[in-house]
């Protein structure tokens, strides 16, 4: 039952034109490189791609920008990206503008079976128009539906072929949600561990939920702010 | 750092008490975890996904697996923890953080809170401050009395889209610090260099002077 | 294990398919573990919080900290994992269960399922019955197809309070195997001793036979 | 800022008659037993007890009905109680049965300010009677609402003076649901270690949901169905 890919052309292979796909990542930091990278060979168009953020110009899903495969972005902060802003007042490019932890729960809600949630989050803003309000002991709150991805794209430290994930530090971010939220995820990892080196009590994403796993040999990491502490 | 930028943060690091969980916002926010005291116990915050915010780190310690919230590179406290985005916002909006501490753009008198988006310009994103005004403890706003122009930000309602409405706890500003409560906004303190009809001749909304600080100034 | 008991299992176990992940109900279900061939690489999830159960374990594995949701002690599986409830039952609401094997005590043609609660006697609760019938991709159910009484429990509609409306996929008794279309309810096998006949005297739900099956019958 | 608590009587005491608390535990696997105990010493009555099972007769939540101290109890199971049964037929002893992984997802969303959620779990059922229905893609949900608790005990493996917890195997269960929507959440821990000694890459259970911290000592950990391989 192994989930081992033969390679990231194959593997994002059945992504096709117009599906949506959810990507692990905040900032740079976490993003699947190399299943993004892959993705921007691969040429699929009209994507609806569901991230916290959209890269930068040149590296992570600001590639998939700059190739104009992305026909709409569902993210809560999108300030990074040159092209973004262009194709945007163009109007080449749909935005959705989702609260973050809205964006986190909607994501995970899809993964979980919960077809919607009321938050208190945006009641009041922009956000809450043309949505359900409703009282909950007197706190309003608006409903937020579901996420789920064709594929889900996300990078994780250490995996074994089982597709049981792990993260390190704040690569973590949104990459167990998106993993639980994609019919198809296909997850690159650091290392590919054998099965049974993980601890069954430490793993953070269980191998159910991964369709493809795949080693991504060595990883870039662009740092975006590289703040260091004065000597 | 600017004078009223100085004011601002050695008043608003007065917010921060031993043994509370505090989130601050991108930006000036983020200046004032430099200034809390050395004994002082906090737990700082990340919505993406770190409890336990350490120092910037050194050049040996760099690592582009730990930035925070602004995707500064970091360290982690000890007695720290990760966690995913979903965690780490059910913390926020599950009413587990004390105190979040973010930039404002204009307040309104009955505490609406706008400090992210202007009409005109290219719209960046809310991030997470809509789920961290609704959902933290006590949410208290940093910002500049008045615009580059001179014009009030302190405003009888805003006009800028709202981040958040009647969200705001406390209004810090370089000439002052309003609270709001079922009584309406009300001063508090006046900052070096400010007195209460100067604050008044800069703040378009109305409000009330709390009486000790009348009856100080009274008696200066 | 009595004959029905036998072939039910006999039957169910046929279900599993290598790269499953599978949820057993507690009782009849669970048995069905032990039946799997040993080259068969299925997992086994547990609604407590533990996918990838091993088999029962010998007196110095026993782990008070390690059981199934029946609350017998287990092993677990090399590659298995262990997760919180609301976790496990994402995996099972979010569609990520390939299949869950239950007992019932009534199924209608429709597919209604009644396997939780009988209206005269104390009711000890669903468990996770009600969210595995939502939420599995496939549900089989297995049951004696009548009761202790000869009535017929595969009905028109159920009489006892339902647990989900709907939700069967396949019915697999001691005479029979249905599944429930689009179409209606299809007789898809009999079992060993039972023929088209005998099934149609002992089920009170209308139902349809299929083909393959009907010349099978026909060429005898 | 430890959060270590003196004794369990102490911080037991907090709790008042007629408030709502939620316990973890699965059966007897995972359950808080030396707070249940002191509970049930200290004798506050008119409890409202949100925890799946509701122990046996001589253990566990079982404690506290042999006491009379349950009002109402909350939960997905309660077979193995002879105690229960009688109280509840004498109509002393309300219940409200929830599915299981509906009271997960209540308890979940009550310690993550989610103040409802629609779920497709219980439609057409006794459950659904009185709820608001509304279909997603042509699937009914039912609208299930969040719990929250005056207090919650849960125990875990092992914690830190912070609070931060670990669980071992099975025994996670309902607890670090409960640990996160209690007002306040005592956590009672077979061994207590020093701070910095829990990988911040493994913490079940952040501090931050942890009010007092105590290590229980020798635990009994009951076996419900003791069953061994056949030889």
């Amino acid at each position: 039952m192994t989930k081992r890919s033969t390679s990231f052309e194959t593997s994002v292979r059945s992504i096709k034109d117009g599906d949506t796909i959810i990507v692990g990542g905040f900032g740079l930091c976490g993003i699947p490189e190399k299943a993004i990278t892959a993705l921007a060979e691969h040429g699929a168009k009209d994507l609806t791609v569901v991230s916290n953020n959209c890269g930068v110009d040149d590296w992570g899903l600001g590639l998939l920008l700059a190739n104009k495969q992305i026909k709409k972005m569902v993210a809560s902060y999108v300030g990074e990206n040159k092209i973004f802003e262009e194709q945007y007042l163009n109007g080449e490019l749909e935005v959705e503008l989702v609260p973050q932890g809205t964006l986190a729960e909607r994501i995970r809600a899809g993964g979980a079976g919960i077809r919607g949630f009321y938050t208190p989050t945006g009641v009041g803003t922009p956000i809450a128009e043309g949505k359900e309000h409703k009282e909950f002991d007197g706190r309003t709150c608006i409903l937020e539906e579901a996420i789920t991805g064709d594929a889900a794209l996300v990078k994780a430290w250490k995996g074994d072929p089982y597709g049981n994930l792990i993260y390190r530090k704040t690569a973590r971010n949104f990459n167990p949600l998106a993993a639980a939220a994609g019919k198809k995820t296909i997850a690159e990892v650091e290392e590919l561990v054998e099965v049974g080196q993980l601890d069954p009590d430490f793993i953070h994403t269980p191998g159910l939920y991964v369709q493809d796993i795949l080693e991504g040999g060595a990883y870039e990491k662009r740092i975006e702010k590289r703040t260091v502490a004065q000597a | 750092m600017s004078n009223s930028r100085e004011k601002i943060i050695n008043r608003a690091v007065q917010e921060i008490e031993d043994g509370m969980i505090v989130n601050l916002g991108i930006g000036m926010p983020t200046m004032i975890a430099n200034h809390i005291p050395a004994g002082t116990d906090v737990f700082l915050h990340s919505e993406n996904g770190l409890l336990g915010i350490g120092p910037y780190p050194d050049e040996s310690e760099l690592d582009p697996d730990l930035i925070n919230a602004g995707k500064e590179t970091v360290t982690v406290k000890n007695g720290g923890s990760f966690f995913d985005n979903a965690e780490s916002f059910a913390m926020i909006r599950g009413g587990h953080i004390d105190l979040a501490i973010l930039g404002g753009m204009e307040v309104s008198e009955n505490g609406d809170l706008a400090n992210w988006m202007i009409p005109e310009k290219m719209v960046k994103g809310m991030g997470g401050a809509m789920d961290i005004v609704q959902g933290a403890r006590k949410v208290v706003i940093i910002m500049n009395h008045v615009n580059k122009h001179g014009a009030s930000k302190v405003r009888k309602s805003c006009d800028l889209p709202l981040t958040g409405e009647q969200v705001v706890s406390r209004l810090i500003t370089d000439m002052a610090v309003f609270d709001f409560t079922e009584n309406g906004m009300i001063l508090k303190e006046v900052l070096n260099g400010a007195d209460i009809a100067s604050v008044r001749e800069n703040t378009e909304a109305s409000f009330t002077v709390d009486e000790a600080l009348m009856q100080k100034e009274d008696s200066k």
